[in-house]
């Protein structure tokens, strides 16, 4: 056996930056180094840092520590901290501004094979294979009949569609929250199927289009440059990561089959979806085409000056991605590559049924109900799955709940007292 | 200096590929005439995640930019080369510099650099017959270039791909460039190379799209591959700033609109070079706009402001960009109605980075300042008011000459108490009005049959220079006065259908009784049914300032609280701006929209 | 106040209890609920007669127990007898 | 399910929601206050009509909200639409 942190072929086994922050911290050596290092990189002058012995002492020490390969977890706790550590140490150490910069976060292993699976047990329908109906409004109909997934979507619509004022059309800042909350907390089973949906009209294809509510969440009243935008992301953590993290997974590579790197389409479709968690770098379809999908984060390449080669190359990684667009007609269709991965996925074990037991009973099969099976029939507190009641001869029980604090309304008379109202 | 034609190079490493194995041809372009050329390798390998790693492989000629495999790669080097690299390729950088003398180590940094990725592939090179034709002739790289405007000529790139040339002796291999007519480069049939002819003018033509075409002929077999062959020009700040139809002057003239923020005038000066928006600051310090004066009134009242945006010029036919600098004159402070004065106000621009002649313009503004006069039109108001209307009825508008045309100019409104014991009706004015709105203040005095014609004195005053103007207002009460209903709600909004709404009165009604609207329309529409004060006021979308003191008089354009059915809220999330079917509310509480089409009795209550 | 006998419940006693009801309209606490029950009801989308699409005007909470001696000189207590508080349910 | 333009509101949409409702009698849960309150009425002791003397039968919690894409592509929100738990009042 290979020591502790150590793999069979002797490299280190990554681990997350706020764990290895805390290994740092409780070994001295490497915690005086740690803020050395971060001491010569607050003067943002890398070269001086090269140049001061102290410093490459520094980063040697800490080369050899678990912070110099550490990594995190998209949707992790204290994701953001693990971020800020990440960047502590890798922004000083490049050499200035790279276009693509490595992905602080750990490698998907799960595959869109999966999601399939559990989006058909979740939601009792394959998500490709009624090819007549409108996949988009099929994903909504699923969206709204998940507890969660239905609270977080009305969560940012309701969010994203209230006007301010006459001159603030929305609050771009809670919308763009809102619609992290969602991606982050619902399964990507239903929000892979809200996003990436297989359209053969207009109509479903402006629903999609829809989805993030581009109206707040994307449009603006000017397009700014792209290398603004992308300069704007990277001084946030949060944005830069998802930024690099889709850079990563769904930059075009020639050497593989899909054009995908590690032709993991689910690595590159959960890193699209990490960038839409609220930026002013979100990405959405620029139009509401069946046929071609374009996408585009809200930018330009007007007046990049000598940097439009630079601009457009950026621009193209997402309006011109063989790889993103792969992975999004493979979901839409419900196919995946069948590579054989080379670490196969851990087996999935299926979530318990995590829908709470819904809190009225659905009589499914009332017969006087004409209407649809999921009304309910007993005015009763919840009951799950009780006794069959014989309908004709017992009338169904109301019995009362805890009570409804309601406010009082002003046009009535809350104290009709016997003496006052004169008999 | 010198500089690369590309910011990138990439190529593929196979494992145990010889020593000596040639994979690169890096170019550099002169910035002038007779400059040496020398490359270097500084610093190590950069690994994945900024990890770096003594270079034992690779090494570069120092003359011809060839780069090649100094030692072989075996397996044992690839996994310590891809530790922490989780894809089954491994991507490495190298820093390629540049400099016109022979290379000090301390100048890594601060020379000019090219950046190369190596794609370390865990296989050994695939044999010459397994490569397709496109393997053989170009990289995955694109053929992508940029060069310098007003740079001497040079050999820019190498079509044949080394490594191919040195493994597939025995493959011919031939490159054509396919141009336009007149295009100023050369391919050179026995190097390969491709290089600028002539100095380019990227206010000329700053793209320019070719083709490399690749003929791989084994025995018999002819293979033929073309990519596309793009080479962009970089511009140089080398033109200097002028006016599009020669206009440097423009009127600037100030009477209503006197309000800060105010764009009096704009003028438009050309610039044919590029000028980035990115960053933003550093850009809009290149071209400046100052007001030449020494008089401090000038320098206090009016500040120049500067956008500039990106057009296209297209000289004999190609589309170049060039840049469109916009210059406006504007009100650096409310201006007072007396000011009065005019004066030619001059803006200097400077293209502070051009360095040859008349890198300057002088712009003109005439600038005339009227006085405008607060007074009423010569007339006199006289509104008549029915005796049945109620408090918050809105009687009429008062409004000084052109009060409409006004910016910046704060009249204010008073209704000077008459001399009578009869005082129906004041004045309000919202923040954003500039008229005055008269409403029935007090019901009660509409009933006394005393009052029946009450002159008022309206006096309207401008803030800043406290000058004020009069007139009169007489307000006639008429018509007799009508049977108060019982048990009438105190807003109309309640009433859902037309017989309960004209039956009965509420806030705001002008003639003792509501207004029934009729909408018509499917779905949620903004011309839903509902019951008014006044049609004309309420709904209109907006909650104006007499409809704002009292929730009852128009909760349709005011009410901020639930509205229960298919709604569409209003501006700010204040009213109903649509509806389905009949609208009506409860004020203070919920509003709702519904069709009214259901008759049947549900469960009243006593069942 | 009422007195005992007065309650209708059988007891005969003449001590006196407060006695308060609720009463008034609830067309304001309609919610969307009502509305589109009103509306599937009317299109016989849903059959179930006992079904209720207006809020009701009820107590919220009761006062507490009152207790009595009644004529026959035996103690009893009612609960839920009076409204404290009312509202639309 | 319902889809929501059948909700009766006045939206047009195809997307569908849950719709629950409460129904069935509240015999069980009268208390002493309705007795009490019908017999007085039936003697005319209470002279109000808008007064109800038995439990009805209504949500006590409502679903949350509801989002949805209507055929214009205008997104609304609709809150208390679906009850979630029901009981007498």
């Amino acid at each position: 056996p290979s020591p502790p942190g150590q793999d069979p072929h002797g490299w280190r086994v990554p681990v997350d930056c706020v764990r290895a922050n805390e290994l740092c911290a409780a070994e001295p050596s490497c915690s005086s180094r740690y803020r050395t290092l971060r001491q010569c990189l607050a003067g943002r002058d890398r070269n001086t840092m090269l140049a001061n012995k102290e410093c490459q002492a520094a980063l040697e020490v800490l080369q050899e520590s678990p912070l110099y390969d550490c990594r995190c977890k998209r949707g992790m706790k204290k994701e953001l901290q693990c971020l800020q550590i990440y960047w502590s140490i890798h922004l000083g150490l490049t050499e200035g501004e790279e276009f693509y910069e490595a992905s602080p976060y750990e490698p998907v292993t799960s595959r869109l094979s999966d999601i399939f699976r559990l989006a058909s047990i979740f939601s009792g329908m394959d998500p490709a294979t009624n090819s007549k109906s409108n996949h988009c409004l099929d994903a909504a109909k699923a969206c709204n009949l998940n507890d969660n997934c239905k609270r977080l979507r009305s969560g940012y619509i309701s969010t994203c569609s209230k006007e301010i004022s006459a001159t603030e059309h929305c609050s771009r800042r809670r919308c763009h929250k809102a619609l992290r909350q969602f991606f982050d907390r619902v399964p990507s089973e239903y929000t892979y199927r809200l996003l990436f949906c297989s359209c053969k009209d207009q109509a479903c294809a402006e629903r999609r289009r829809q989805t993030i509510v581009p109206s707040c969440s994307y449009e603006d009243k000017e397009k700014p440059n792209c290398l603004d935008l992308r300069n704007t992301c990277r001084t946030d953590h949060l944005c830069r990561s998802r930024l690099a993290d889709f850079h990563t997974n769904c930059q075009a590579s020639f050497q593989s089959l899909t054009s995908c790197p590690g032709d993991n389409y689910q690595a590159c479709l959960g890193s699209y979806a990490g960038l839409i968690a609220g930026f002013d770098m979100t990405p959405n379809y620029v139009d509401a085409s069946p046929t071609s999908i374009t996408i585009s984060p809200w930018c330009s390449c007007k007046g990049s000056g000598n940097m439009e080669e630079e601009c457009e190359k950026f621009l193209h990684d997402f309006t011109e991605n063989p790889c993103l667009r792969n992975a999004i007609q493979a979901f839409g269709n419900g196919t995946d590559v069948n590579l054989s991965p080379k670490n196969p996925s851990p087996p999935i074990t299926l979530p318990p049924k995590t829908e709470k037991s819904p809190a009225l009973p659905d009589d499914i099969n009332d017969s006087n109900t004409m209407y649809d099976t999921s009304v309910i029939t007993t005015c009763t507190s919840v009951q799950e799955h009780g006794p069959k009641l014989n309908k004709s001869r017992e009338q169904s029980l109301c019995y009362s709940e805890t009570q409804l604090t309601t406010d009082i309304m002003p046009d009535q008379k809350t104290f009709v007292d016997q003496k006052a109202g004169g008999s | 200096g010198l500089y690369f034609p590309r910011k990138e190079y990439s190529e593929n490493v196979y494992i145990d590929q010889p020593a000596g194995t040639p994979l690169l041809r890096i170019h550099a372009l002169r910035d002038s005439r007779g400059e040496a050329t020398h490359f270097h390798l500084c610093q190590n390998l950069i690994v994945s995640r900024a990890r770096s790693h003594e270079n034992h492989w690779f090494q570069i000629r120092e003359k011809t930019g060839l780069l090649y495999l100094s030692k072989s790669l075996d397996r044992e080097d690839f996994n310590m080369l891809s530790v922490g690299s989780w894809m089954p390729l491994s991507k490495v950088m190298l820093y390629v510099f540049l400099s016109s003398h022979p290379f000090q180590e301390k100048e890594c940094d601060s020379a000019m650099r090219t950046t190369v990725f190596l794609s370390l592939i865990n296989a050994t090179a695939p044999a010459c017959s397994s490569l397709t034709a496109r393997q053989l002739c170009f990289t995955e790289m694109d053929l992508s270039f940029h060069i310098k405007e007003n740079k001497p000529p040079g050999t820019f790139h190498q079509l044949q791909l080394p490594s191919v040339h040195h493994l597939c002796q025995n493959l011919s291999i031939s490159y054509k460039l396919l141009a336009a007519e007149g295009m100023p480069f050369r391919y050179n049939e026995n190097t390969t190379g491709v290089s600028v002819t002539q100095r380019l003018d990227r206010e000329e033509r700053e793209r320019y799209e070719l083709i490399a075409k690749c003929t791989v002929r084994e025995g018999f077999r002819e293979m033929q591959v073309e990519v596309p062959f793009l080479v962009n020009v970089l511009d140089e700040d080398d033109s200097p700033p002028f006016l599009p139809n020669g206009t440097d002057t423009a009127d600037a003239v100030v009477e209503f609109n006197r309000k800060e923020g105010t764009v009096l005038a704009t003028l438009t000066v050309y610039d044919a070079d590029t000028t980035p928006i990115y960053p933003l600051e550093s850009s809009r310090k290149k071209y400046t706009g100052t007001i030449i004066t020494d008089d401090p009134w000038i320098s206090e009242t009016f500040r120049v402001e500067h956008i500039f945006d990106e057009i296209h010029f297209s000289p004999n036919g190609s589309q170049v960009r060039g840049t469109q600098h916009e210059y406006k004159l504007v009100l650096n402070k409310s201006i007072s109605v007396t000011e009065h004065r005019s004066f030619q106000l001059d803006v200097l621009v400077n293209d502070t980075e051009f360095h040859g002649p008349e890198r300057s313009v002088m712009l003109h503004f005439n600038v005339s300042i009227l006085p405008v006069s607060i007074q009423f039109p010569n007339m006199t108001y006289q509104f008549t008011v029915n005796r049945n209307a109620e408090r918050f009825a809105q009687i009429g508008k008062i409004c000084i000459e052109n009060c409409m045309k006004f910016r910046g100019v704060n009249i204010t409104y008073k209704l000077l108490s008459p001399n009578v014991s009869c005082y129906p009706v004041s004045i309000l004015q919202g923040r954003e009005d500039r008229w005055g709105s008269v409403y029935v203040n007090d019901s009660s005095v509409l009933r006394r049959p005393e009052c029946k014609e009450i002159q008022y004195t309206i006096q309207a005053t401008d803030k800043q220079s406290r000058k004020h103007t009069k007139t009169l207002l007489t307000v006639v009460l008429e018509g007799t006065l009508l049977k108060k209903e019982e048990d009438c709600p105190d807003s109309c909004a309640v009433s859902k259908h037309q017989a309960e709404c004209e039956e009965c009165g509420g806030l705001g009604v002008l003639t003792g009784r509501c207004q029934w609207r009729q909408g018509s329309g499917k779905g949620i529409t903004t011309n839903y049914s509902t019951c008014t004060p006044s049609i004309k006021t309420c709904p209109d979308g907006t909650c104006d300032v007499i409809e704002s003191k009292d929730a009852a008089v128009c909760p349709q354009d005011c009410t901020s609280g639930n509205i229960i059915g298919g709604h569409g809220k209003g501006i700010g999330n204040l009213g109903i701006k649509s509806g389905h079917g009949i609208c009506y509310c409860f004020p203070r509480q919920n509003c709702y929209c519904e069709k009214d089409d259901i008759k049947e009795q549900l469960c009243d209550d006593v069942c | 106040e009422v007195s005992v006998s007065e309650l209708g419940l059988g007891y005969e006693s003449d001590e006196t209890v407060l006695f308060r009801y609720c009463s008034g309209t609830c067309e304001a606490a309609v919610r969307s609920y009502d509305l589109s029950l009103k509306s599937m009801r009317s299109r016989r989308r849903i059959k179930k007669e006992k079904v209720r699409a207006r809020p009701c005007c009820r107590p919220l909470a009761y006062d507490d127990d009152v207790s009595f001696l009644d004529a026959y000189n035996r103690y009893y207590t009612v609960n839920e007898l009076s409204a404290k508080e009312c509202g639309c349910v």
